[in-house]
């Protein structure tokens, strides 16, 4: 729905903006409709907001696997590329390489758990924080945005402003 | 849900009184069933297997401690299971795990095995071959390693059962002021003067405190010297200072398995479902997953440093532990090898891999499967340890020469196997008529430091951490 | 020539400890000239040494002499810790070292049972006068790299080139090490283990032959021989 | 629990945010000191580089000296990020809430400290890199991954990674901070540091997620990275060195010279920047709890070395133990050692008192680390001055001037770089500051106040 603007309401504490979660939810916005942004975090569902699950795990295991076969590769590749004999020892030295592999496996795992985190919390945005955004809220202020169409702004104004938002901000179109 | 899930945490269920507490754990608990009394009466017969089968062990001579190996392989793995269970609910007590609460009664009442324990190593030390010309803590003292090793074990077992008396003293008072018939009157002699005045809880914390910390030491300790004297030592050549470690850490691998086991018998037969809860069973997983996972590094850390160093006499150590004689083209024919293929592959890879899945972790059944499974695993580690060393008569020497023929069990070893655990059983389940399987006195503290409040537009649950 | 295995005795018996053999190992293998400062700060540099033991009390004294040179293990501990390859094991049962590769991490210097592997601490500086006298067929080795005992393996390319070349084996046949052939008892006795017939192979078996350090399983190519002597049984072992 | 102020946010940033934002006397002096060891150590290096190894006190048959014993000690240090924020993560000990940041980011600078040792006592620096990119590609040779020195590169460097990882995911909420907070070219910055962070409900749960996440996947490694170097000893033929209890006996000796190391940068932490109000007396509490159950370890581990020394009565390892116990400088070591990382400091955690006295934390933390590093000393240096049987060559080695300066100067580099790193973010994590706020819950009991925590329910499904 490309016509959706977002309106933000700052609250100056918990209970005006948990106030304020129900004053929307009373003037028919549902949870996806609104969103919060905090500057650390809350309990989970304080401002009656749902947090939609997340594929973290996936990038973890993925890595993992990827840096198994990565380092199987190398290390298995790089002695039998030019096969010499060390101490006696076979020329695939099975203890060492599982080493190896133990660590690329890892290695892999947390890159990719990053690259999940980064890119599963929708960043990063080019944009920077968004044209609805207000500084306030790294100062403990508390923001309930809510995106909806165009006809129904005004009502989530007045839902806003009923349970005490100390301001509005609107997206500038 | 979530939110009622932090009030789950302890007492789940109904929401917990009080007077559920104590209706449940004093009164109901306490009653023994037609179930209870069958238990009872079979396992307490057939503890005297295990005295049958020690008897004819030494009608067959105690000369040749090769023919012991299996009763050595027996003896180790109940004692460390059931030493081992213990330290699992005293480490929790100390890490002030909240969740832990309900279950540390079940597990400390283990301690009640030491006296078992300590009958069934007599033999050990009976038929144990002198150190006399092999490697040794103890260089050459006469008296090493028979009075050295008794006091550490009677050091473990009076430990653990001071300890389980101490943290038992609070609900024998309240099975003294409300159990009736037997139960009573021994809980009345038992709890002494205890009427938990502000002095006597601060002793009793004290007391918990100091004994705890003691029964791990005692703990290490033992297992230091058992693991050298009638293992390390009958293989020449074998220096190993992480084996005690190792040994140690399977001994507690082991009866966190053993501990999901008995909560989960408990839930099913002993209806107290409400005390281990999902969350008791997530952390105990969580707990096995890591000295599963300990289990594997231990024993890596021996394995790589003999492997690469590729010193003679380690050579023959690790065939001896791990891969057999090599000259068998099979590996079927290599009794060694498929000895550690089963405690590596049920003892780690097993485990590892089904409770590294939180989904598993946090469930029921699994862990107890699991617990099975490490429970079998650590028979075979410690049949891969014991049966082979055992097995070996050559005296000193830089390294082992041939690799020994390992003997088979007997009778009198299953016997002992059956005799030994049916005791223990026995004991538990008596002691557990005077007290019960879940201590009264913690699940009501826990009850004071969690509760829920609102917060936001939903709920909160609230933990107090005091000092 | 994959069916040549080199191998030395060394016959403690016969060893007089006069250091011929280490002179000789300087001269041929380009080994810088040690000065006092290099032997007080344990910094010399010497392929081959002969370590002196004093037995007995004054006033009747016995020197033992051990000649001590790179062992050539067939498990050798000081080949796989090398991160670079620098040192390894040809099919000759010789152990290389490859300076171009060595970055001196001195592990394996540390993991030679035999202290058979030096460390260039400093550049090697010869006299003005020395400079013309250097083994041409040998690299003289810089600073931070770790050498040791080749068996004169330029003479052994040689022979092996001549060989190749005649279609016989005299060159190889021939062939001596320079601590070997500069040896007046003939002490050190170096040849080929396949080939039966070869002095060394001969000796190699000898009643009295033993291994340095047996128990860490290195399985050298060099072996020595014991003293004719009551005392040589624990002394070989003891020291 | 009498000195838990409740702070309000915009107080949290003034009092967090101030070195960041201004350069106070007290923040540049604090540069001098290591700014002081760093000098010499430059010098020194550059003589060494310069001149070669000649000028080392290293010989035969020690080959290894001061570079080695110290890069393992950084390395040991390294470990305390890990250990304070992944464990104290699982297990959600709440007072690791304001010295996470601080001990990772100590964990990555000693990191790089401890990787230049290697390095400048190679014989040829200028080839290390052979060491990991293959140089001779034309014939196909790669290093050799059978070599435990191709194991710790590879192990360090994936523990760095992870641990920079690590660091700068929790960091993007407080950029996002210093972002609003700030104008022109360093909002800039920190806007582009932050990658536009909001700060909604789903970025802070994977922000928790992520912490759990990141802490059961790191601490494998933090444990592997000690044992790998661990293993550059113990798969040696080095009779006193060839140990199997060396692995954990690393780990956990690296756990508690690194805790301890954590200790003092609090302590210090609270004098410079004046965090009073973030850093209590709990914290030094638990943490002083918490070493005495990581030193207990340690001396059990310890034992197990000394006792199974005498195990096979061979008689180069009782060289070596005669070396350690009898001779002159090691007798003292040992004493020392022993004394100054248990014998004086457990006893004193053992009250409460000494735990909650921040001066007496600060010094018998330093003693702790004084006796970690020469326990690396005592188990490193005599192994290989007592090696194997030729006795001919045995020799005692004596550390010169020029690696004493290195030394030093490694204690110097960790400490400039953290405090140049606190000039650019706070030390202590505003956000998990606001967070302990929030989530504290003070519960009447009777007469008492007891310090309660809203627990976040164990939902997120960490696999």
């Amino acid at each position: 729905m490309a016509d959706n603007k977002d309106i933000m309401g700052v609250f100056a504490d918990t209970d005006t903006a948990a106030e304020g979660a129900r004053q929307l939810k009373s003037a028919g916005f549902v949870q996806d409709d609104y969103d919060v942004l905090t500057g650390n975090p809350y309990p989970e569902g304080a401002f009656g907001e749902h947090v939609k699950p997340n594929r973290l795990f996936v990038f973890a295991l993925a890595g993992g696997f990827v840096g198994f076969a990565i380092a199987f590769l190398f290390t298995a590749a790089t002695q039998t590329a030019f096969p010499l004999v060390t101490g006696g020892k076979p020329i695939l030295a099975i203890p060492a390489m599982m080493i190896i592999m133990y660590e690329m496996t890892l290695l892999f795992a947390m890159i990719f758990t990053v690259t999940g985190v980064i890119f599963e919390s929708r960043l990063p945005r080019p944009s920077g924080a968004g044209p609805v955004y207000d500084t306030r809220i790294t100062l403990g202020y508390i923001g309930l945005i809510v995106t909806t169409s165009e006809d129904r702004l005004e009502k989530a104004e007045e839902a806003l402003k009923a349970a005490g938002a100390e301001d509005i901000v609107r997206e500038s179109s | 849900m979530q939110n009622t899930d932090g009030n789950e945490a302890v007492i789940p269920g109904a929401p917990a009184t009080q007077e559920i507490l104590t209706q449940e754990l004093l009164h109901d608990s306490l009653q023994t069933g037609s179930r209870m009394r069958k238990a009872l009466l079979i396992s307490g017969v057939l503890s005297i297997l295990g005295f049958v089968g020690l008897f004819m062990h030494f009608a067959s001579g105690t000369s040749d401690h090769t023919t012991w190996n299996f009763y050595a392989v027996i003896y180790f793995y109940v004692f460390s299971v059931t030493m081992g269970i213990p330290m699992a609910g005293i480490g929790l007590r100390m890490a002030r795990a909240q969740w832990r609460r309900p279950t540390s009664r079940s597990a400390e009442l283990f301690a009640i095995a030491g006296p078992i324990n300590l009958i069934f190593f007599i033999p050990i030390l009976l038929v144990a071959p002198p150190i006399e010309g092999r490697n040794s803590l103890w260089m050459d003292w006469a008296l090493a390693p028979w009075f050295p090793d008794i006091i550490m074990m009677v050091l473990l077992v009076v430990t653990g059962l001071a300890f389980l008396y101490v943290s038992l003293l609070p609900d024998l008072a309240s099975v003294r002021d409300h159990g009736t018939g037997r139960a009573q009157s021994i809980a009345a002699t038992l709890s002494r003067d205890w009427n938990g005045t502000k002095s006597q809880w601060s002793l009793h914390k004290s007391a918990l405190g100091i004994l705890g910390a003691f029964y791990i030491t005692a703990y290490a300790m033992t297992h230091l010297v058992l693991a050298s004297d009638f293992a390390m030592t009958l293989v020449p050549g074998w220096k190993d200072p992480i084996f005690p470690a190792f040994h140690a850490v399977t001994g507690i691998q082991m009866g966190a398995a053993l501990l999901i086991i008995t909560m989960y018998l408990l839930r099913r037969l002993g209806g107290l479902g409400r005390y281990f809860e999902l969350e008791q069973f997530w952390g105990y997983s969580r707990l096995l997953l890591a000295l599963s996972l300990f289990y594997f590094y231990f024993w890596w850390c021996a394995f790589v440093l003999f492997w690469y160093a590729r010193l003679p006499h380690e050579q023959m150590v690790i065939a001896l532990f791990i891969s057999g004689d090599y000259s068998e083209a099979s590996i079927f024919t290599r009794p060694q090898f498929l000895m550690f293929l089963g405690a590596i592959g049920f003892s780690f890879i097993l485990p590892f891999l089904l409770l590294m899945w939180n989904i598993l972790r946090r469930s029921i059944v699994a862990p107890t499967i699991v617990g099975v499974i490490v429970l079998i695993g650590g028979f075979f580690d410690r049949m891969r340890l014991y049966a082979n060393s055992w097995s070996i008569d050559q005296v000193g020497g830089h390294g082992l020469h041939h690799l020994p023929e390992v003997n088979a069990p007997t009778i009198p070893d299953l016997f002992v196997l059956i005799g030994m655990v049916s005791s223990i059983l026995f004991l538990y389940l008596l002691v557990s008529r005077v007290v019960g399987f879940v201590s009264l006195w913690e699940t009501r503290q826990a009850l004071l430091l969690r509760f829920v409040k609102p917060w936001g537009v939903g709920h909160a649950s609230v933990v107090i951490k005091p000092e | 020539m994959s069916d040549v295995k080199w191998g030395m005795v060394v016959d403690v018996d016969k060893c007089s400890g006069c250091q011929a053999c280490v002179i000789a190992c300087m001269a041929e293998n380009n080994i810088p000239i040690n000065l006092d400062r290099d032997y007080t700060e344990n910094r010399s540099i010497a392929w081959i040494r002969i370590e002196r033991y004093w037995e007995g009390e004054y006033p009747d004294v016995k020197a033992r002499f051990l000649p001590v040179l790179c062992q050539h293990c067939g498990n050798a501990p000081c080949e796989p810790v090398c991160p670079v390859y620098a040192t390894f094991h040809n099919d000759q049962g010789m152990n290389i070292q490859v300076y171009n590769r060595c970055v001196g991490t001195r592990y394996c210097a540390n993991n030679c049972p035999y202290h058979a592997r030096y460390f260039n601490y400093r550049r090697p500086t010869w006299p003005e006068t020395y400079n013309n006298y250097l083994n041409p067929d040998v690299t003289v080795r810089d600073r931070g790299i770790m050498e040791k005992c080749s068996f004169c393996v330029q003479r052994i390319n040689a022979a092996t080139r001549i060989a190749k070349r005649e279609g016989n084996e005299d060159a190889i046949a021939g062939l001596q090490t320079a601590c070997a052939q500069a040896c007046p008892t003939d002490a050190l006795v170096f040849g080929n283990l396949n080939n039966a017939n070869s002095e060394v192979s001969q000796l190699y078996d000898d009643e009295r032959s033993y291994v340095l350090q047996e128990s860490i399983g290195t399985q050298p190519n060099i072996r020595y021989l014991k003293k004719i002597d009551e005392h040589a049984a624990e002394k070989a072992h003891a020291h | 629990m009498q000195d838990r102020p409740t702070l309000t946010p915009t107080q949290i940033n003034d009092e967090l945010l101030w070195p960041v934002f201004s350069f106070r006397k007290r923040h540049a002096v604090a540069f001098i000191p290591p700014m002081i060891l760093l000098m010499g150590g430059v010098a020194a290096v550059t003589i060494l580089i310069y001149q070669g190894l000649w000028v080392t006190g290293l010989q035969r048959p020690a080959f290894w000296g001061f570079f080695i014993v110290n890069f393992v000690f950084w390395i040991g240090v390294s470990h305390a990020g890990t250990m304070i924020s992944a464990i104290l993560r699982l297990t959600q000990a709440e007072w690791k809430r304001p010295i996470t940041r601080a001990a990772e980011v100590m964990t990555i600078f000693s990191l790089v400290t401890s990787l230049l040792h290697p390095v400048i006592h190679a014989g040829r620096p200028w080839r290390i890199i052979y060491w990991l990119i293959p140089y001779d590609f034309s014939r196909g040779i790669w290093p050799d991954v059978r070599s435990p020195l191709v194991w710790d590169p590879i192990a360090i460097t994936t523990y760095l990674t992870g641990s920079i990882l690590f660091v700068f995911t929790a960091l993007i909420p407080d950029f996002a901070l210093i972002r609003d907070q700030s104008t022109g070219l360093r909002k800039k910055i920190y806007g582009r540091l932050a990658l536009g962070w909001r700060g909604t409900p789903r970025q802070w749960k994977l922000q928790g997620i992520f912490g759990l996440l990141m802490s059961a996947l790191i601490l494998p490694v933090f444990v592997s990275v000690h044992s790998i170097v661990s293993w550059d000893f113990a798969v040696s033929v080095v009779p006193a060195w060839h140990v199997t209890v060396y692995a954990p006996y690393f780990v956990i000796g690296a756990v508690h010279s690194g805790v301890s190391m954590v200790l003092t940068l609090m302590a210090l932490m609270r004098w410079i920047f004046k965090l009073e109000n973030y850093i209590w007396e709990d914290h030094f509490d638990a943490v002083g709890r918490l070493l005495i159950v990581i030193a207990t370890l340690w001396l059990f581990f310890f034992f197990l070395d000394f006792a199974y020394s005498f195990y096979t009565r061979e008689e180069q390892e009782l060289a070596v133990m005669e070396r350690r116990l009898f001779e002159w400088p090691f007798n003292a070591i040992t004493v020392i050692m022993v004394f100054t990382s248990y014998v004086i400091p457990i006893p004193l955690w053992l009250s409460r008192r000494v735990r909650r006295n921040i001066p007496l934390m600060f010094w018998t933390s330093i003693l702790v680390n004084i006796g970690m590093w020469l326990e690396r000393y005592f188990l490193i240096i005599p192994a290989i001055e007592r090696k194997n049987e030729l006795t001919f060559l045995w020799s005692n080695y004596v550390p010169s001037l020029i690696e004493s300066l290195v030394v030093l100067a490694s204690f110097g580099m960790v400490g400039f770089l953290l405090l140049l790193f606190a000039k650019v973010v706070p030390l202590v994590p505003a956000w998990e500051a606001k967070e302990g706020v929030i989530f504290r819950e003070d519960v009447q009991f009777g007469e008492v106040t007891l310090p309660g925590i809203i627990k976040e329910t164990e939902e997120e499904n960490v696999w």
